[in-house]
């Protein structure tokens, strides 16, 4: 109570990101997501936990990772019965939880919406975006400048999850950027987000095509799978651009002695942005370096590309997989 | 009181059924070939032959479980083609099959019901059937099943006779019986007479299956019997045929003794090769004393349901006994274990031959050597061929038929079958061995073999164990008897100084107060 | 010829009297009590209350320990109607499924397809010429839908089980793949969202108070009930599980029974795909991914014998609360996943010992 | 009966035949006709070679036919050592659990943890801990830890199946939670990179040209058919499936075989984890996911009974050799997974069609 006071009575100019910090009312943010059955959805929750360390005045319930969206509604559900302040949703399908979205929000919730959009802009007071779309077209703009004007290259891409909107985005985000130059996906296998699936496709894919240009694997996590199997299959004739940056990847982009060149960043600190802008609207603060007095409506993440140049900038930030 | 019969009866001599010209191929046999029967109203038909011969095979055909190859069928002189068990009951064809067909988590009613039960619009009439069942077995004398029971708890006994309602449950015109006897002690089958003497006199007739030959004498009318898939005679009159002439149509030879002589016997006065003091399984059995020589068989006589079995399957290690101890050869086995037993040179035949003694789907070598592996093997690695040889010389020796000991158990004849159970102790040279109803389903002849077997056993040092629910096996084959009665032995001596009337006092003594 | 009618005593040994005779010492010592215990227990299954009760003692204490560990930890927060309308919107999907899939299990199936069917049942009710046609008549039709391709689906493994005689496991497999591919195919991977607002309205609503897939969910169980316990077909399902041969001698026909069986289970299925299309407004090839585990799962924890023969619906239903509740105290105590897994997996194992051993006793006195 | 024994050859068949029951297990009523046809079969087979063929002759059919479709559509592409290579690759990993996972339902169990026990195994001998001590010591200490832990958890497995009596679909249910779950807490959910070389050298060395992993597939396959064909263990694992009871009365013990069961198919999971360890240099608690449905899958379409009873290694192998081709054969083609998933569903049922048809009719002429 101390402290809040003194942050109320405190006018110091010096950062305003720094006041945000500062402790405000407690509140109470409830947190779910998919399960997390790979590095990169890991790293999401374990960003939202050191949260919980960093400011007092957040009570943070995280929920049971889940890939059902029966359970995930169950999860929020709860939440809403226990009158939490703010629900942070990562949804495992942004469109089957709209409904309960809607719920919490009429019962007074501030909810926030991470990665996968809701289907309808009222059942978020806050969306916070990973940009899919943008990160298919920065990988395919990435073989476009490498490819150089050759239309001739064959372009590889092994996907994530097929059956989720968000890989939907990337390949066809991807494709257009290809078509930009007169390129286009030559093989396209999906993985399931896993080291396992990423090496069992990845090895199948290069026995298909025996010669690659360009391939795209759209996460870094099944992407050390994919290295594997390129590993086991003694191939390096291709550049491989990566998905997602994980420390892993840029490691290995840093190193530039394997085929893997460039990743494009999906930023894992989503979550815990989200839980952050939770905090700022019921504590009634705003986005400090914005002149606008309320935290905006969508938050929508760069993803840029990554590579050998630019990597100590990233590779600190970088999540372990 | 078979005059009784003959005399109240109605003749009627116009056919009900008649088959003809019935073949039934399986792969690689020829279960039936051109068999004849017919059936009178108002008649009990028996049907013998050997195992095997092909009994149960005409009689699924007859109850259109299985589809005949070639022959006709003519059900009151109009040919019939019998395509499901439902046109068969259509017919009033209601069957009592060898195995017990019936399903252990359903209601005794609604097992009795299954298949045509008394529903309204799919709703069971719950109340309406249990009362129908009631009726049903007091009918059968057995007004103490309660029909709500589930069959699973039931003895087998007590299965026999929910079947037994079961078929009486329909309209029946002409009753199947594939040996209903087989589980039932004197009393139940005496009953079970009562019942097809009644049916008989409404005119219904029955088809009539056992290896028992003295119960065709009690109960029947006219034999056909079944040798290798044919019919070798057809309507004999049972009055006019002596039985030994029926062993002989059923397996074309003539046996003389059925129970092989006792020897003069000089181990029988040395050391106990099986001690058993004090045995108890709480609620089933108490305070069993048993001590059998070398060379000694000793016969457990008693009721269905007395405990016999179960005293054996303790002393085995099968069950684990609450008191009392077991010793082979003076070594006291460890409670509760087969295993141990099994090491100390105890071997079990078990009651249920099929489902405990035998593993049907696997070949007759490999059942007989599955409690002697060690000795086929080096470091765990079996040598089949000696296994082979070794499984081969016992299956010869035992005459197990047909020869080749890489036929599956299932495919045998009942005594076959026991058979192997036996081949399998036989090889393993134990010094006891445990025999729970051996001959249960078993026809004369290898009846015969079996308990020349048993005693020739018993002549080379073992010390054996029957159970059998027939007194007359139990005297014939034994030479000292137990009495059990409710879980306790209430009499023991000597063989040859009791007969089959005081056995059957001491074994009914309260039950009938 | 007619080589299939003509087999007695086929898979299982043939002779039913002494498979499950109680006098035969099954397994061992301790198996017997348990045979015993079990038929003890179906014996008495006269009054519903006494009955099902006693039987499921050991589940009723599971469910109570559960609960009481949830009252403890979360408090007030446990035991409140939300909360409790929570649990229940929650296990109200997978709930009737698993009535569904008591039966096949019964009859001596199994069903993994459950989740796929559900998924291209959901998929195929939202897809936009169904919403349209729906829109153009009554969303009914999309109900219809749901529950047709339910039962088309069964009405496929159905049929290859009983007439082509492929094992139910491998059967419903390939449904599994085939009907989620499929799913995929229809919906090019979208979610479909359901704009049909009379659907969404009824199927949202709460009538007393009580929302109304719960109310389904209880319609099914005791529907489920009914048909099992007070039917021919109930009846008939525990003989063909039991004993096929005694069924088919019985005059069963028992290929097309088992037909049904699986049919019941896609309408089912279809059903549930209703209620999570309702819960989540969509439509998804995702949806119900891993059910039929879960499903398996309350069916075999409630009672019901995998191998068939022996069911149980009250089980079931409290198999699938147990579950519910236990995934619920979990969320209320922030616990993580893996510790969560950790911790179901011992409380599976300890709920069966513990129903083992309570049947045990209640019924050897 | 006459013609029965004057049936020539049956002395001096081998018995491989009869080890391996040619039919695979078709639904109910076919089944004692076939049982006549297998006698049959096993008495007329001459040597090892036609033995495993006839019998298996359905599968290799199916596996020809996908072989055709592959060299239809992608000719060279498929019919490439390389890719024979990649195939086997493939396989490999699943074709070890599969082996064991053979010998656990031929005796009469099912284990749905292999995938959760790989995982587990993979994750504790990637550990930084084993790591940093195999760094110390010698890389051999990580395939020590990987198959003490798959042992440990079948031991786990098998003792609350054989001596708690808890049914082996939810022990091994709980075991696939809790396993993953530890997994996951061991690991902290993150993807461990193995950094120790000489195991990195040692398992993707290719001898003769041969990747290690596939040479192991080989000896694991070639060592269950001995043991299981040519052992009193294999001779026991089919009596205690095939019929408990009559196992234990004569004299088996029943529930120590059961343990070793379920610590064999512990044990292959751990070796598998290790193939998996090398071939993606890492461990994961996701490793192995579904592993336990694709390991059932295979053994049963390769012809064992899933209720027990009768087995085949080599059966298991093509099973393994079919799926492990027909992804190959999907992916040359650039086939989507939902397209995918359909076809799977379709071939499998096929595949098990086919399999029972030329079954038949092999043995029955
Ligand atoms: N389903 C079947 N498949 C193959 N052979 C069979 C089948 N059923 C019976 N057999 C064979 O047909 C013959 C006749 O068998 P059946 O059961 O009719 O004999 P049975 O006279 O009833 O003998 P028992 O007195 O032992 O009951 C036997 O050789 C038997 O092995
Ligand atoms: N597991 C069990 N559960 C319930 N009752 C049982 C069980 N085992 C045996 N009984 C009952 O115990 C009694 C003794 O049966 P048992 O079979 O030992 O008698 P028996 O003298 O051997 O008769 P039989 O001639 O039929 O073998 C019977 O009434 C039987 O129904
Ligand atoms: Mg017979
Ligand atoms: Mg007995």
């Amino acid at each position: 109570q101390d402290a809040e006071n003194e942050n109320n009575g405190d006018d110091t100019p010096v950062a305003a990101a720094g006041s945000n910090d500062e402790a405000g009312d407690s509140v109470t943010i409830g947190f779910s997501a998919p399960a997390a059955d790979h590095g990169w959805m890991a790293a999401i929750t374990n960003n939202v936990k050191a949260l919980e360390d960093e400011y007092p005045d957040v009570d943070l319930r995280i929920a049971e990772g889940t890939n059902d969206v029966n359970l995930q509604i169950s999860q929020v559900e709860t939440f809403i019965n226990d009158g939490v302040d703010a629900i942070v949703l990562l949804p495992f399908d942004g469109a089957a939880m709209t409904p309960i979205a809607l719920k919490a929000m009429e019962a007074g919730i501030v909810v926030v919406n991470v990665d996968r959009e809701f289907d309808d802009p009222n059942a978020a007071r806050v969306t916070v975006l990973g940009d899919n779309y943008g990160m298919g077209v920065s990988a395919g703009q990435y073989v476009c400048e490498q490819a150089d004007g050759n239309e001739d290259a064959i372009v590889a891409e092994i996907a994530g999850i097929d059956s989720l909107p968000l890989t939907q985005d990337r390949s066809q985000g991807f494709a257009d950027a290809l078509a930009e130059c007169g390129l286009d996906v030559d093989a396209r296998q999906a993985a399931e987000f896993t080291v396992e699936s990423g090496e069992e496709v990845a090895a199948n894919l290069l026995q298909a095509e025996p010669k690659i240009d360009f391939l795209w694997n759209h996460d870094d996590d099944q992407g050390v799978g994919v290295l594997a199997a390129i590993e086991n299959a003694g191939r390096d004739e291709f550049v491989m651009v990566g998905g997602a940056g994980s420390a892993n990847a840029m490691r290995e982009i840093q190193d530039g002695s394997g085929v893997l060149k460039a990743t494009v960043i999906y930023p894992s600190t989503q979550g815990a942005d989200g839980v952050k802008l939770a905090r700022l609207v019921l504590q009634g603060k705003a986005m400090s370096d914005l002149v606008e007095v309320e935290v905006p409506r969508t938050v929508q993440l760069y993803a840029p590309v990554v590579t050998s140049e630019n990597v100590d900038q990233y590779i600190d930030s970088a999540f372990e997989s | 009181m078979i005059e009784d019969v003959t005399v109240t009866v109605p003749r009627r001599t116009d056919a009900l059924l008649e088959m003809s010209g019935i073949v039934k191929r399986f792969p690689g046999v020829l279960a039936l070939d051109g068999v004849e029967l017919d059936v009178r109203a108002g008649e009990v038909h028996c049907l013998l032959g050997q195992n095997g011969a092909g009994k149960s095979t005409l009689i699924k055909i007859l109850s259109a479980s299985y589809q005949p190859d070639e022959g006709e069928i003519l059900w009151e002189g109009r040919q019939v083609a019998l395509t499901s068990p439902q046109a068969a009951m259509a017919l009033g064809i209601s069957t009592i099959y060898q195995e017990l067909d019936l399903v252990p988590d359903l209601s005794v009613a609604e097992n009795i019901f299954l298949g045509h039960e008394m529903s309204s619009a799919g709703f069971s009439q719950r109340g309406a059937t249990n009362r129908r069942a009631r009726e049903l077995l007091e009918r059968l004398g057995h007004p103490e099943i309660s029909a709500t029971r589930s069959v699973g708890r039931l003895s087998p006994a007590a299965q026999q006779i929910v079947s037994m309602a079961r078929a009486l449950s329909q309209d029946t015109r002409l009753l199947i019986l594939d040996e209903p006897s087989a589980v039932l002690d004197h009393g139940e089958v005496d009953n079970l007479f009562r019942v097809i003497r009644d049916l008989t006199v409404e005119g219904v007739a029955v088809v009539y299956i056992s290896h028992r030959l003295e119960e065709i004498r009690q109960i029947g009318d006219r034999i056909t019997v079944l040798k290798d898939g044919r019919t070798v005679a057809t309507g004999l009159a049972v009055e006019d045929t002596p039985t030994s002439e029926l062993i002989k149509l059923m397996t074309g030879r003539s046996i003389e003794y059925v129970f092989p002589q006792r020897g003069d016997r000089p181990s029988a006065t040395g050391d106990p090769v099986l001690d058993v003091r004090g045995l108890e399984l709480s609620g089933v059995f108490s305070g069993v004393d048993l001590s059998v020589r070398a060379g000694e068989i000793v016969g457990l006589a008693g009721l269905v349901g007395a405990g016999r079995s179960e005293i054996i399957e303790t002393l085995y290690g099968a069950r684990r006994a609450s008191a009392g101890t077991v010793r082979v050869l003076g070594k006291e086995l460890r409670r509760g274990s087969v295993v141990a037993a099994v090491k100390a040179g105890v071997g079990l035949a078990p009651e249920e031959r099929k489902s405990q003694g035998l593993l049907l789907d696997q070949a007759i070598y490999r059942n007989i050597t599955v409690s002697t592996l060690g000795r086929f093997s080096r470091l765990g690695m079996l040598d089949s061929r000696a296994e082979r040889r070794g499984a081969r010389e016992v299956a010869e020796s035992l005459d197990v038929r047909p020869a080749g000991v890489d036929r599956l158990v299932r495919l045998l004849s009942g005594g076959n079958q026991q058979k192997v159970v036996l081949a399998r102790w036989l090889l393993r040279e134990c010094r006891v061995l445990l025999l729970d109803e051996p001959t249960r389903g078993v026809d004369v002849g290898a009846r015969t073999e079996i308990y020349a077997l048993i005693r020739s056993l018993a002549d080379s040092g073992v010390a054996v164990v029957v159970v059998s629910s027939e007194v007359e096996e139990v005297l014939g084959l034994a030479d000292r008897v137990l009495v059990v009665r409710e879980g306790r032995v209430v009499h023991e001596g000597p063989a040859n100084e009791i007969d089959e009337s005081r056995v059957l006092d001491l074994v009914m003594e309260g039950n009938a107060a | 010829m007619s080589d299939q009618s003509t087999n007695p005593g086929t898979s299982r040994a043939p002779d039913v009297g002494a498979v499950e005779n109680p006098v035969a010492p099954t397994g061992d010592t301790v198996e017997v009590e348990q045979a015993a215990a079990r038929t003890e227990a179906s014996t008495s299954s006269g009054g519903l209350m006494s009955g099902p009760f006693g039987r499921n003692l050991g589940l009723v204490v599971a469910l109570l320990l559960i609960c009481i560990a949830g009252v403890i930890t979360a408090g007030d927060r446990f035991a409140s109607v939300d909360n409790v309308m929570t649990i229940l919107r929650y296990g109200s999907t997978i709930g009737v499924v698993s009535i569904g899939m008591t039966f096949v299990i019964t009859g001596g199936g199994i069903d993994l397809s459950v989740g796929a069917i559900l998924a291209l049942s959901s998929v195929w009710a939202t897809t936009f010429a169904t919403q349209n046609m729906a829109e153009d008549t009554h969303w009914v039709i999309m109900v219809i839908a749901a529950l047709a391709v339910g039962a088309g689906c069964g009405l496929i493994n159905g049929v290859v089980i009983a007439y082509g005689k492929v094992v139910p496991f491998i059967t419903t497999l390939a449904m599994l793949a085939a009907a989620r591919g499929l799913a995929e195919i229809i919906s090019e991977r979208k979610t479909q969202i359901v704009r049909v607002d009379g659907f969404k309205d009824f199927f949202s609503s709460e009538p007393g108070g009580i929302p109304l897939i719960v109310i389904l969910f209880a319609l099914v169980s005791l529907l489920g009930w009914v048909v099992f316990n007070r039917t021919t077909f109930g009846r008939r399902t525990l003989a063909v599980g039991g004993s096929p041969e005694a069924a088919r001698l019985a005059g069963i026909n028992v290929n097309r029974h088992t037909v049904m069986l699986y049919v019941l289970v896609g309408v089912c299925c279809g059903l549930a795909a209703l209620m999570l299309v309702s819960r989540t407004s969509t439509g998804s090839s995702t949806h119900g991914g891993l059910y039929e585990l879960e499903a398996i799962a309350a069916v075999v924890i409630g009672g019901t014998l995998l191998s068939g023969g022996r069911g149980t619906i009250v089980g079931t239903v409290i198999g699938v609360l147990i579950f519910a509740t236990l995934t619920n105290v979990f969320t209320l105590n922030n616990q993580d996943t893996s510790t969560q897994a950790v911790a179901k997996g011992l409380i599976i194992v300890v709920a069966v010992l513990l129903q083992q051993r309570l049947a045990r006793r209640s019924t050897s006195t």
